[in-house]
């Protein structure tokens, strides 16, 4: 069981991420993105194809550190990141802005981003097909730790590097000066257009962030487990529902519903069969919209 | 001359017949979102409980040897229209229950409420042999009116009995909408508090829309359980359960039954086309992958009808209101 | 100098014309307030001077350009500050990280100007690390204030600050608005308080149903026996 | 009671709201007397939307009481003071823009069959027949407002002032016993505004409706409105004649600077 909620952490550092990423963009775009999952996907193939490329070049083959994958895939997280965040701000540019425009009614983003999602997936199963993939055949090492934990050393790695993520996160958002005003359009756009901030230009911000965070959850969960063109889709519901848990809109309550969403989705593999993670995250939804619609850091 | 006129025909009814099943659950989504708003991203879930509940209603429990082979909890053995009947009251049941939850939120608490619905069912289906036996899933389900025509006409005889179910919901629909229970459900969709005001009870209204429009899902699902004779988790995927269907509505003109029709027959017409050129165009080491062209090409008709054409090809009508 | 001039200026929400075609000036250095009963459309005024709404007919000038229609940010940058009535904080932010979202677009060192701020508003000093919105209703007046200075604006449009507040810190903002004014900032004010308002004011208009009624001095206003009938019908 | 001898259709007990440390609402109780147009002033921020949104239920009071009709109706919402007889208005009108003038006023009755799926489906004629008097109603308020030539125009493509008339007619087909304006005459021109206060009275004098009006322009609230409560800060100032009213210092105080000071 405590192998589990270890487990169940370290999935939750992942979902955090996203959480956060679908956090922001629902109290500063003010839609719900529906292809944030298929952003996590597009990241980790992105990612796969750099790596890929690396290896037939016979460039950075050699280990990280006590980790299974190689220096190949380290670099390859930052053409990940660029092209997610850029794509999101494509989609930003070409779909959601002429909307914000006409002045459409919030639905209509969720719709589009829907329609986006299947496009992208869809781009995804074309080059790579349906089958999973792996960022490295090697083995896993292992650490053993007190309690008769075994971890991955990946799994300490995603750990590390989700957390220092979230990290860098609230930092930007309390200390550096568009962080500040990434929070003020939150809290008040029409406000914040009367300081001279333009809302537009932060939306791209946010877009920019946020695609970043989905590539980086997708590559740290390609990681973990593989890759498929099906893996962001199952990944919508525990992030939704980790930042509905988590009261939409504050950063803090998408790290904590991230984690719990984590913990509930592993420790579940107790008594349920692990494919049924995506609905323990679909009934804790349901829980919270039951009980407490506000969320858990809920304001009002 | 080659031409093989039966061959053509044929090929025509089995296509008339899935879009007209379509057209059904695009004219459920019309009720929902088209009339009220409401955002259902999960008529998979509708769909899936359609079927699956027509299939455990119409087929016997398993005996002799295929006991061995099929596991399957109910069995009814009841006849086609008792299975649809059921289909419908389920999936209104369950639509009813999603509706308590979230329909006094945000919208967008329907829709994701809706997918994780879809979601959980097909795993559930998937992973529950005892149930309706896991992936395989369930076959040999009854054909309604099977032996009145010889077995290489029936699907034309399939076409009228789906087509008078079209017709049905559509007089059902269109009499709903024009009459003052669908001013109501219009009111809601521009502005609830202003209908509150007028003293409608907005909650119920809308909790009576995403059931009707249900139960119209479950409809279709149970139509579509009965022509394929069998069902299978595995069909109930977020883009053929559900994606499709929006792109229907929206090409074909939200807030218009007719165009709900006429998407469901365009966009059907589109992706087996496009069914057609893949398998015989495409080489055949890039078979497997190129059936998902279509994702592409249908996500980005939706993302254009949104930002070109909002209204799909035919809108609504300025004056419903017609009794 | 006119640093803000109105001329014939329609405008309104939707299909709701609130201003049938207003004309007013303002001049440099001076303290000019709006009167008028509510919806008379003297927040529609200031909402479509600073860019928030865009005037259907007619147009605005500061500084003699025409600005009709510019988009907010830019008006910032040009010199020209607002301060809506409600909602004119943002509430989960500091007071501190207010008053530099009120320098958003400047790049220098606004370390002075703060300390500037807080001399002017000496109760914001010290609960700099507070979040904006636990503040009382003053203290957000005056940090609503205080976020529109930060760049150390020409020309400041106050909206009905006075509102709600008890009348001791009425007393002390209007202060404020007087002291600010000796620096050379021009002020545009709309008010209820009328009493108050006049007092502060070099000039005033008044406005009701989106139509100028009356304007002169401040003194002319507050003496004219007919303003008080105007308004209340006796 | 009032100098008609009638008990209050409206009573309003010690009703506050707060919005977090914001006291919109803070400790009112007044009065409104039947089959009589009272208004309701004072400066922005004072509460009085707020106070309306309580009384029609669309916010719920964190205490206090409010009668109508001698019945408590603290608590319901909006669509249930509605049936009991109160109809509201809002500040901005709110007409629902994507559907016909006609349409918008065919929603309003109360009690329509046809709002019932099953009766379309299987007593059409009776929801018919329903429907055809409510189209008759419909096109009667709408000639008395003078705006049956827009019958079938999208209620959005209205002007301002048409669409407070389309305001109007909604409380005719409501045939409520209390109708709360709020701001009836905002965003309308005088001449507009002349004839919206003559339909106003002539609902009260003809069809023995009671009105509460929340007014800015003073000549339309002295002139039809007695008598006036004043609002300020959430609290209820006063309440008296136009001509008191007028005379008060504290009203001209909170107004403009003519007296007092």
């Amino acid at each position: 069981m405590l192998e589990l909620t270890v487990y169940g952490i370290i999935l939750g550092s992942i979902i955090a991420l996203g959480a956060i990423g679908i956090t922001l963009i629902a109290h500063i775009s003010r839609m719900f993105d529906f292809a944030y999952g298929d952003k996590m996907t597009a990241g980790a193939y992105i990612a796969l194809l750099v790596s890929t490329l690396f290896s037939m070049g016979g460039l950075l083959q050699g280990k990280v550190g006590p980790f299974s994958f190689n220096w190949g895939l380290m670099v390859a997280f930052i053409p990940a990141i660029l092209i997610t965040a850029g794509l999101s701000i494509l989609f930003n540019r070409w779909v959601y802005e002429p909307l914000r425009r006409r002045g459409a009614i919030p639905i209509l983003f969720a719709m589009v981003s829907m329609g986006i999602a299947f496009a992208l997936r869809g781009l995804i199963y074309i080059l790579w097909g349906a089958d999973y993939h792996f960022y490295s055949p090697s083995v896993r090492p292992m650490i053993f730790l007190p309690l008769g934990i075994k971890l991955r050393t990946d799994e300490v790695f995603i750990m590390v590097v989700a957390w220092a993520l979230v990290a860098l996160i609230y930092l930007f958002l309390t200390r550096v000066k568009m962080g500040k005003a990434l929070r003020a359009v939150a809290d008040n756009p029409d406000l914040a257009r009367i300081a001279g901030i333009s809302t537009e230009r932060m939306i791209v911000w946010t877009e920019g962030i946020a695609g970043a965070l989905a590539a980086v959850g997708g590559v740290l969960y390609g990681i973990e487990t593989q890759l498929r063109p099906e893996m962001g889709w199952l990944f919508l519901l525990p992030l939704f529902a980790a930042a509905i848990l988590g009261s939409l809109g504050s950063i803090r309550g998408a790290l904590v519903g991230g984690l719990v969403m984590g913990i509930a989705q592993q420790v579940s593999t107790a008594w349920l069969l692990p494919t049924y993670k995506p609905a323990v995250a679909f009934i804790i939804m349901v829980l919270v919209l039951l009980f407490r619609p506000q969320g858990i850091f809920g304001r009002r | 001359m080659g031409i093989d006129i039966g061959g053509i025909l044929s090929f025509l009814a089995s296509f008339a017949i899935m879009a007209a099943i379509y057209a059904i659950f695009s004219m459920g989504l019309n009720v929902q979102w088209g009339y009220t708003g409401l955002v259902n991203f999960g008529i998979a879930g509708f769909f899936c409980i359609g079927a699956y509940t027509s299939a455990l209603v119409t087929t016997p429990l398993p005996t002799g040897v295929l006991a061995d082979y099929v596991d399957q909890a109910i069995g009814l053995n009841q006849p086609f229209l008792v299975g649809v009947l059921a289909a419908a009251i389920t999936s209104g049941l369950w639509a009813a229950l999603i509706g308590l939850l979230t329909l006094r939120l945000r919208a967008d608490y329907l829709a994701i409420s809706t997918i994780g619905l879809a979601e959980t069912l097909r795993l559930f289906f998937n992973n529950e042999p005892w149930l309706a036996n896991g992936p395989e899933g369930l076959v040999g389900l009854p054909k309604p009116l099977y032996g009145l025509v010889p077995p290489q006409y029936y699907n034309y005889l399939y076409l009228a009995i789906v087509l008078a179910f079209l017709a049905l919901i559509y007089i059902a629909i269109e009499r709903g909408i024009r009459s003052p229970w669908g001013r109501v459900l219009r009111a809601m969709r521009e502005d609830e508090v202003m209908t509150s005001a007028n003293g409608k009870n907005v909650f119920l209204f809308k909790l009576q829309s995403l059931v009707v429009g249900a139960m119209i899902m479950g409809i279709g699902g149970a139509l579509y359980a009965h022509y394929s004779a069998a069902v299978q988790p595995s069909l109930f995927t977020p883009m053929f359960g559900t994606f499709i269907i929006w792109a229907m509505l929206s090409l074909g003109g939200t807030g218009n039954n007719k165009g709900a029709i006429l998407g469901g027959f365009v966009v059907w017409a589109i992706w087996s086309w496009s069914t057609f050129l893949i398998r015989n165009v495409v080489p055949a080491g890039f078979q497997t992958r190129a059936p998902y062209i279509r994702y592409i090409l249908i996500g980005l008709l939706l993302v254009i009808i949104m930002l070109r054409r909002p209204k799909g090809l035919i809108g609504e009508e300025r004056q419903v209101s017609r009794f | 100098m006119t640093i803000l001039g109105v001329e014939d200026v329609v405008s309104g929400y939707g299909s709701m014309e609130v201003l049938h075609g207003l004309s007013l000036k303002v001049e440099e250095g001076q303290v000019v307030c709006l009167l008028g009963p509510n919806g008379a459309g003297k927040t529609t005024l200031l909402r479509t001077i600073f860019g928030i709404l865009r005037p259907w007919k007619g147009k605005i000038y500061f500084k003699g350009e025409d600005i009709s229609g510019f988009p907010p940010e830019r008006l910032v940058r040009m010199g020209m500050a607002y301060v809506p009535q409600e909602y004119n904080i943002f509430p989960s932010l500091t007071v501190q990280e207010n008053l530099e979202m009120g320098a958003f677009i400047r790049e220098d060192d606004i370390g002075p100007r703060m300390e500037e701020v807080y001399e002017l508003f000496p109760d914001l000093a010290d609960r700099r690390k507070s979040r904006a919105g636990e503040l009382s209703g003053g203290m957000r007046q005056m940090l609503a204030i205080g976020r529109a200075l930060m760049l150390n604006p020409e020309l400041l449009l106050l909206d009905e600050i006075s509102t709600g507040l008890a009348p001791f810190l009425v007393d002390a903002i209007f202060e404020r608005i007087e002291q600010l004014n000796e620096q050379g900032v021009t002020v545009f004010l709309v008010e209820q308080n009328a009493p108050k308002a006049l007092q502060s004011s070099d000039r005033a208009y008044i406005l009701e149903g989106g139509e100028k009624k009356a304007e002169g001095s401040a003194q002319e206003i507050a003496e004219d026996e007919e303003i008080g009938r105007l308004y209340l019908g006796r | 009671m009032d100098g008609n001898g009638n008990s209050p259709i409206l009573s309003v007990r010690n009703v506050r709201k707060y919005f977090g440390g914001i006291k919109a609402v803070d400790g009112v109780s007044l009065d409104v007397a039947s089959q009589r147009i009272t208004g309701l002033i004072g400066p922005n921020g004072a509460g009085k939307t707020t106070l309306f949104n309580v009384i029609s239920g669309l916010y719920k009071a964190d205490a206090g009481e409010i009668y109508f009709k001698g019945e408590r109706i603290d608590g319901l919402s909006l669509h249930q003071t509605f049936q009991k007889g109160l109809c509201r208005t809002f500040q901005i009108s709110r007409e629902l823009k994507l559907m016909t003038v006609l349409e918008n006023l065919m929603l309003v009755p109360p009690g329509q069959e046809g709002e019932n799926l099953w009766k379309t489906w299987f007593i059409p004629l009776r929801v018919r027949r329903q429907e055809s008097e409510i189209r008759e109603k419909a096109l009667q308020a709408l000639d008395s407002v003078g705006l049956l030539h827009l019958k079938d125009e999208y209620a959005g493509n209205l002007s301002g002032g048409q669409k407070r008339l389309l305001e109007l007619a909604r409380t005719m087909m409501a045939e409520p016993e209390l109708i709360l304006f709020d701001e009836p005459g905002a965003g309308v021109n005088p001449s507009e505004r002349r004839v919206l206060a003559e339909h106003i009275r002539r609902l009260v004098s003809e069809q023995g409706v009671t009105v509460f009006l929340i007014g800015h322009e003073m000549e339309l609230v002295m002139d039809v409105c007695d008598p006036i409560i004043v609002m300020d800060r959430g609290k209820k100032l006063t309440e008296g004649s136009p001509e008191e009213i007028g005379r008060d210092p504290r009203v001209l105080e909170i107004y403009l600077g003519g007296g007092s000071q």
